[in-house]
């Protein structure tokens, strides 16, 4: 075996991240002990990543279908039926780990993985959203990872040409040596041109295009060994580094092919590059494949098989052809001067051959190696209560409080990062970053528009998973609904610690719960998702502290005519209405943490009757042109939801003294869901009788105009004002060094 | 004193720079060009006496800021 | 009037112009490839947005080289009539069409938002749609926007009138110092400039996704209709 | 051999990079950093029989593609 120095045995296979039982079968299924390119297969294949050993057993547990949904998980991404003979096309990924290693390398590469499972399916990329979840703001390194993650998201995206339109923000001490960056990607396609990834036609030829393999971050987890090989591997560099160039020139190469019919099935190389793409595809059309390693186009010389079938250099696409159409297919790769190479053929023999110099470096079957790989119902904890919400005073009234939570972390404009983001680009893009509760991109040609939003409340999921699991897809919902969208779907990334630790493992499982029942209450399946577990950093005493459980949920909704959407600036006139029940619940919330310092008592409550009656409601009032503007009630509260729609429209509000006998900060920082405000036109009578008919609390908030917002005791605060407080958080972060 | 840091791209690592202009110099004709690779130097004026502690200064910059170690190398040189 | 658009490797804004350019002139332009070696009958060449050769070297330094640049430039100095945004402008200014070049913003980021622009001079195809003085709106999305120029060209350029457009305020005013008025530091807050006979312009922003009131405004509309009304024919 | 041709900003024009870089530094207890330029350096294999004829085919490249001469000069240097 070339470059293969060190013995294959139980050892090595545990350093490759298998256990002692999975080495074991590893043995039986190859009869013999494996090759050392063998064994990175199925190490590989078989890792949480690709495997999803931890989390199968429950995210078949999650709703996944409904008459609108084409395809649901098992595809590169989720398909949905838009209209018009339309589909859009999306799924979220992660990148934590490579962004805390290399923030902008880390977080761009992430981007160019998630464009690439969109296009891979014959979609046009239309739009990018991406979840973050940074540590403290003081936390040493912190600065530089939002610099870098920022700036790496911007610099792919913005070269790539797809716009940036969406996506959120936390800052939480638990992601202190662990940030969070989940990139969503959402594409249309005609529904007649879907392109799936089940290989078929024996004798088909397999083809390579993109960019050269390099030795790009191959087993980052496993291979601490330089010995290995030593010249060759001693410099191993693990981080992958994006080129968005070459992704631009795939994308336009790959459209261009699929509106021939050469294709027969396409994937992209993602995590494990050759080796899951490969055995991805020849698995699922249950043929054989084999590989003829000499022909991948190599940046570097001297490169293993194992080397090859591990890297995970980016930009790269793997294809079955039609054999008489292969000539169409090299002329537009060549024409977009990109690397185009027949590597292999499909077969009859059900195994995958990897040869190499003459050699054979592995030859494994696949029925097997997908069967048998490891799925575990791991042992889970009983789920702990959160520590009582204790004694509620408000110690600095309700201005103050109101100045302070608009300039928190949490809630500050996140101008500085989205002014980044290049939001217009394809010039489709109806409501950008800021500009609604979901961002509106319009169907090119079309009157369709498409709602696209990214949810999640950690610390409702550290107190109660299952609530905040429910949360997160019901706040999904509630804005895309915000902004007069039918919600349809929803993609997942589900971001733990450690699965063995069975605390963690029973935070997965409640969140999974909360989420399929909010997900099946609300019509609203999931079609695509991503799981991201060893979420932990290590402490000095070498204990390791889990992130906060991030069940982080991308939501699609569409308009049947996008001009029907509304934002959430405030207009200059009309009354604004409370729409949905507010008990003042303090649990968990933002006013909680930043003027008493604690985050203690429940997540809120998540009532799926109420989101749904009062949504429908919503909905129906916007289409029906009642509406001038809309914007959900969450993190903070009622007041500062207010607070949001007066500076996003640079107009402001007198509000009205609420009835109720309510403690003041509980009832306008209280974090109730199932909550909207609606600006509407004259003083609100029809609507609010509208929404008695149907069922809907109601009440009068306050009335619209001015440049102030003028608080029930009469204290004024300017718009100007309070955008101070909103926009300086983040230029007084990145200033410091 | 003059500091001259030079800050590259790793071995190994991919430069999606220096393969572009590779590309465009061969579209240009200059067809013998094989590997390009890009760098960025980093000229400092520093006061001080002795090259020696401004050339351990230099390598301290070149870790703190100048060069992202986990993908960059670096060298440092001193002058006048 | 006959339009063409020409792609580059790493191009990403010829829909948004192309929308542009149909809505306003009812005529879908045609996309011209980089790789061409000669321009069918057009009135107008736009060079649109994105990271031609994901502007790796500098931006629009490697299009410059481009076969179908030749031809370009043959059309510029036969009177032709052109428009460079964003990549571009930076396209001209790389190959002499336009003087000068952009640097790197000055706060060293990508710069993605809404800004003012005050026309500067009425008298051109591309801004007889306004006066001098008026002021719209347009988003702008660039790493590298920062105009600059030796003295010399930039005093030529004022004096002949061939500043098209600066950063200003929504009021119109125009500070060259002022980091919100002027975001990416460009001398004498330079957004646009016009060639010598009036009939190149090369500006930053992007006036093509201002023309619709669903995507918030119809700012960027008035330089399409101006250009309509002088090269129809 | 190698062809290295560095490409720097011409004097008198305003480097943000490096007044950036400088002001980091400074903000990092480097006081005794002053002015700082950042240059780019093309480091290209080529092939050929001959020094002078590489560093000439050096100074095309720059020239037509490598620096822009509106803002900035080359040099180029041959080594092996
Ligand atoms: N949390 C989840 N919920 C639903 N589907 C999921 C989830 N995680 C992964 N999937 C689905 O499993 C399949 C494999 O996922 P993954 O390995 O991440 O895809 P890729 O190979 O594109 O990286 C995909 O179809 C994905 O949508
Ligand atoms: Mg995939």
């Amino acid at each position: 075996m070339s470059g293969a120095v060190r013995e294959v045995n139980e050892s090595l296979a545990r350093e490759f991240g298998l256990t002692a039982e999975e080495y074991g079968r590893v043995l039986s299924i190859m009869g013999r002990t494996p090759s050392l390119t063998e064994l990175g297969v199925f190490s590989v294949m078989w890792s949480e990543h690709c495997s999803y050993k931890s989390s199968r057993k429950w995210l078949r547990t999650l709703p996944t279908t409904a008459p609108w949904v084409i395809h649901g998980p098992g595809e590169n991404a989720g398909v949905v039926d838009i209209g018009q003979g339309l589909a859009a096309i999306f799924k979220m990924e992660s990148h934590n780990h490579p962004s805390f290693i290399e923030p902008y390398q880390g977080a761009a590469t992430g981007v160019g993985g998630i464009l690439r499972d969109v296009f891979t399916m014959g979609a046009r990329p239309v739009a990018n959203l991406n979840a973050l979840r940074f540590g403290h703001p003081l936390s040493p390194r912190t600065r530089e990872i939002v610099d870098g993650v920022v700036r790496g998201i911007g610099g792919y995206g913005n070269c790539v040409g797809v716009p940036t339109v969406g996506g959120e923000v936390n800052f939480h001490p638990a992601y202190d040596g662990n940030p969070l960056v989940n990139a969503m990607t959402v594409g249309v396609a005609r529904q007649d041109r879907i392109f799936l990834s089940a290989a078929a036609g024996i004798g088909n030829p397999v083809v390579y295009v993109g960019s050269k393999t390099g030795r790009d971050g191959i087993h980052g987890a496993t291979m601490s060994s330089a010995e290995f090989d030593e010249h060759a591997l001693s410099k191993r560099p693990t981080v992958q580094v994006g080129d968005p160039f070459v992704e631009k020139l795939l994308i336009e190469a790959c459209l261009e092919l699929m509106a021939t019919d050469a294709i027969v099935a396409i994937q992209d190389m993602g995590a494990a590059g050759l080796t899951s793409s490969s055995v991805e595809m020849a698995g699922k059309g249950g043929v054989g494949i084999d590989l003829d390693l000499d022909a991948v186009p190599q940046r570097e010389p001297g490169m293993t098989a194992y080397e090859m079938m591990l890297s995970e250099s980016q930009e790269r696409m793997l294809m079955v052809l039609k054999p008489e159409r292969t000539d169409v297919a090299r002329a537009i790769f060549e024409k977009w001067e990109l690397d185009f190479a027949i590597i292999g053929t499909l077969t009859d023999t059900g195994h995958i051959v990897v040869r190499h110099k003459g050699q054979v470096e592995a030859d494994i079957p696949l029925d097997p190696l997908a069967d048998q790989a490891p799925v575990y119902d791991r042992p889970r904890a009983e789920l702990t209560a959160p520590q009582p919400l204790g004694e509620i005073y408000d110690p600095i009234g309700l201005e103050e409080s109101l100045l302070r939570l608009v300039g928190t972390p949490d809630l500050a404009s996140r101008a500085w990062i989205w002014n980044q983001y290049d939001s217009t680009v394809g010039g489709q893009t109806v409501k950008r970053p800021g500009g609604a509760d979901a961002a509106i991109v319009r169907v090119e040609d079309t009157q369709l528009g498409l709602a696209l939003t990214t949810d999640c409340t950690p610390r409702y999921c550290y107190a109660s998973p299952a609530r905040g699991g429910a949360q997160a897809v019901a706040e999904a919902w509630r804005n895309i609904t915000a902004t007069g969208a039918q919600p349809l779907a929803v993609t997942d990334n589900l971001n733990f610690g450690n699965p063995e630790k069975p605390e963690i493992m029973a935070q997965f499982v409640a969140a999974i719960e909360g989420m399929g029942e909010a997900c099946r209450a609300l019509d609203f399946p999931v079609v695509s998702g991503n799981v991201s577990l060893y979420n932990e950093t290590k402490q000095p005493d070498g204990n390791a502290i889990a992130i906060l459980p991030t069940p982080a949920i991308g939501g699609l909704g569409v308009l049947e005519d996008v001009s029907r959407s509304v934002g959430l600036a405030m207009p200059q006139s009309g009354t604004l209405l409370l729409i949905g029940e507010t008990k003042g619940h303090l649990g968990q919330s933002i006013w909680l943490r930043e003027v008493l310092g604690r985050e203690t008592g429940e997540a809120p409550e998540v009532d799926l009757a109420a989101e749904k009656r009062n949504g429908d409601f919503v909905r129906s009032q916007i289409l029906a042109g009642n509406v001038a503007a809309c914007h959900d009630v969450a993190d903070g509260g009622i007041l500062i939801a207010v607070a949001e729609m007066v500076m996003a429209g640079s107009s402001g509000c007198r509000l009205d003294v609420p009835e109720s006998g309510m403690r003041p900060e509980a009832y306008w920082f209280g974090e109730d869901q199932a909550r909207y405000l609606l600006a509407v036109e004259g003083d609100g009578a029809a609507c609010a009788e509208a929404a008695g008919k149907a069922g809907v609390p109601v009440r009068v908030l306050a009335s619209i105009g001015g440049d102030s917002l003028v608080l029930p005791s009469g204290a004024t605060l300017s718009v100007a004002r309070l955008r101070t407080e909103n926009e300086a958080f983040f230029p007084k972060l990145m200033a410091r060094q | 004193m003059k500091l001259r840091v030079t800050v590259s791209l790793r071995e190994g690592v991919l430069d999606p720079q220096g393969k572009a202009i590779g590309h465009a110099l061969h579209s240009l004709g200059f067809s013998e060009v094989g590997n390009v690779r890009v760098s960025k130097v980093i000229e400092l004026d520093v006061s001080g006496p002795d090259r020696a502690k401004a050339e351990q200064r230099g390598r301290e910059m070149a870790e703190a800021l100048l060069a992202n170690l986990v993908i960059e190398d670096y060298s440092v040189e001193v002058s006048e | 009037m006959k339009a063409g658009i020409v792609v580059f490797p790493g191009t990403n804004r010829e829909r948004d112009m192309a929308i542009a350019l149909r809505s306003v002139t009812g005529v879908a332009p045609v996309m011209l490839w980089h790789r061409e070696t000669s321009l069918p009958d057009l009135d107008l060449i736009v060079l649109p947005g994105g990271f031609s050769y994901g502007d790796y070297l500098r931006c629009g330094a490697m299009a410059a080289h481009s076969p179908l640049m030749r031809e370009v430039r043959d059309f510029a100095s036969a009177g032709g009539h052109i428009l460079g945004v964003c990549n571009g402008f930076q396209i001209l200014t790389e190959t002499g069409i336009l003087p000068g070049a952009l640097l790197r913003n000055a706060g060293l980021r990508f710069l993605s938002q809404d800004c003012h622009l005050r026309v500067e001079q009425a008298d051109s195809p591309f801004t007889r749609h306004w006066k001098k003085g008026d002021v719209f709106r347009a988003p702008l999305a660039h790493g590298d926007g920062n105009y600059v120029a030796d003295v010399a060209t930039l005093d030529r350029l004022e004096g002949d009138g061939r500043i098209a457009f600066r950063y200003a305020g929504s009021g119109g005013v125009v500070d060259a110092g002022d980091a919100i008025l002027n975001p990416n530091g460009s001398q004498r807050a330079i957004a646009g400039i016009l060639s010598e006979n009036g009939r190149v312009c090369g500006m930053m922003p992007h006036p093509e996704d201002l023309v619709d009131p669903l995507m918030g405004g119809v700012d960027g509309r008035p330089l399409f209709e101006g250009l309509m009304e002088a090269l129809v024919r």
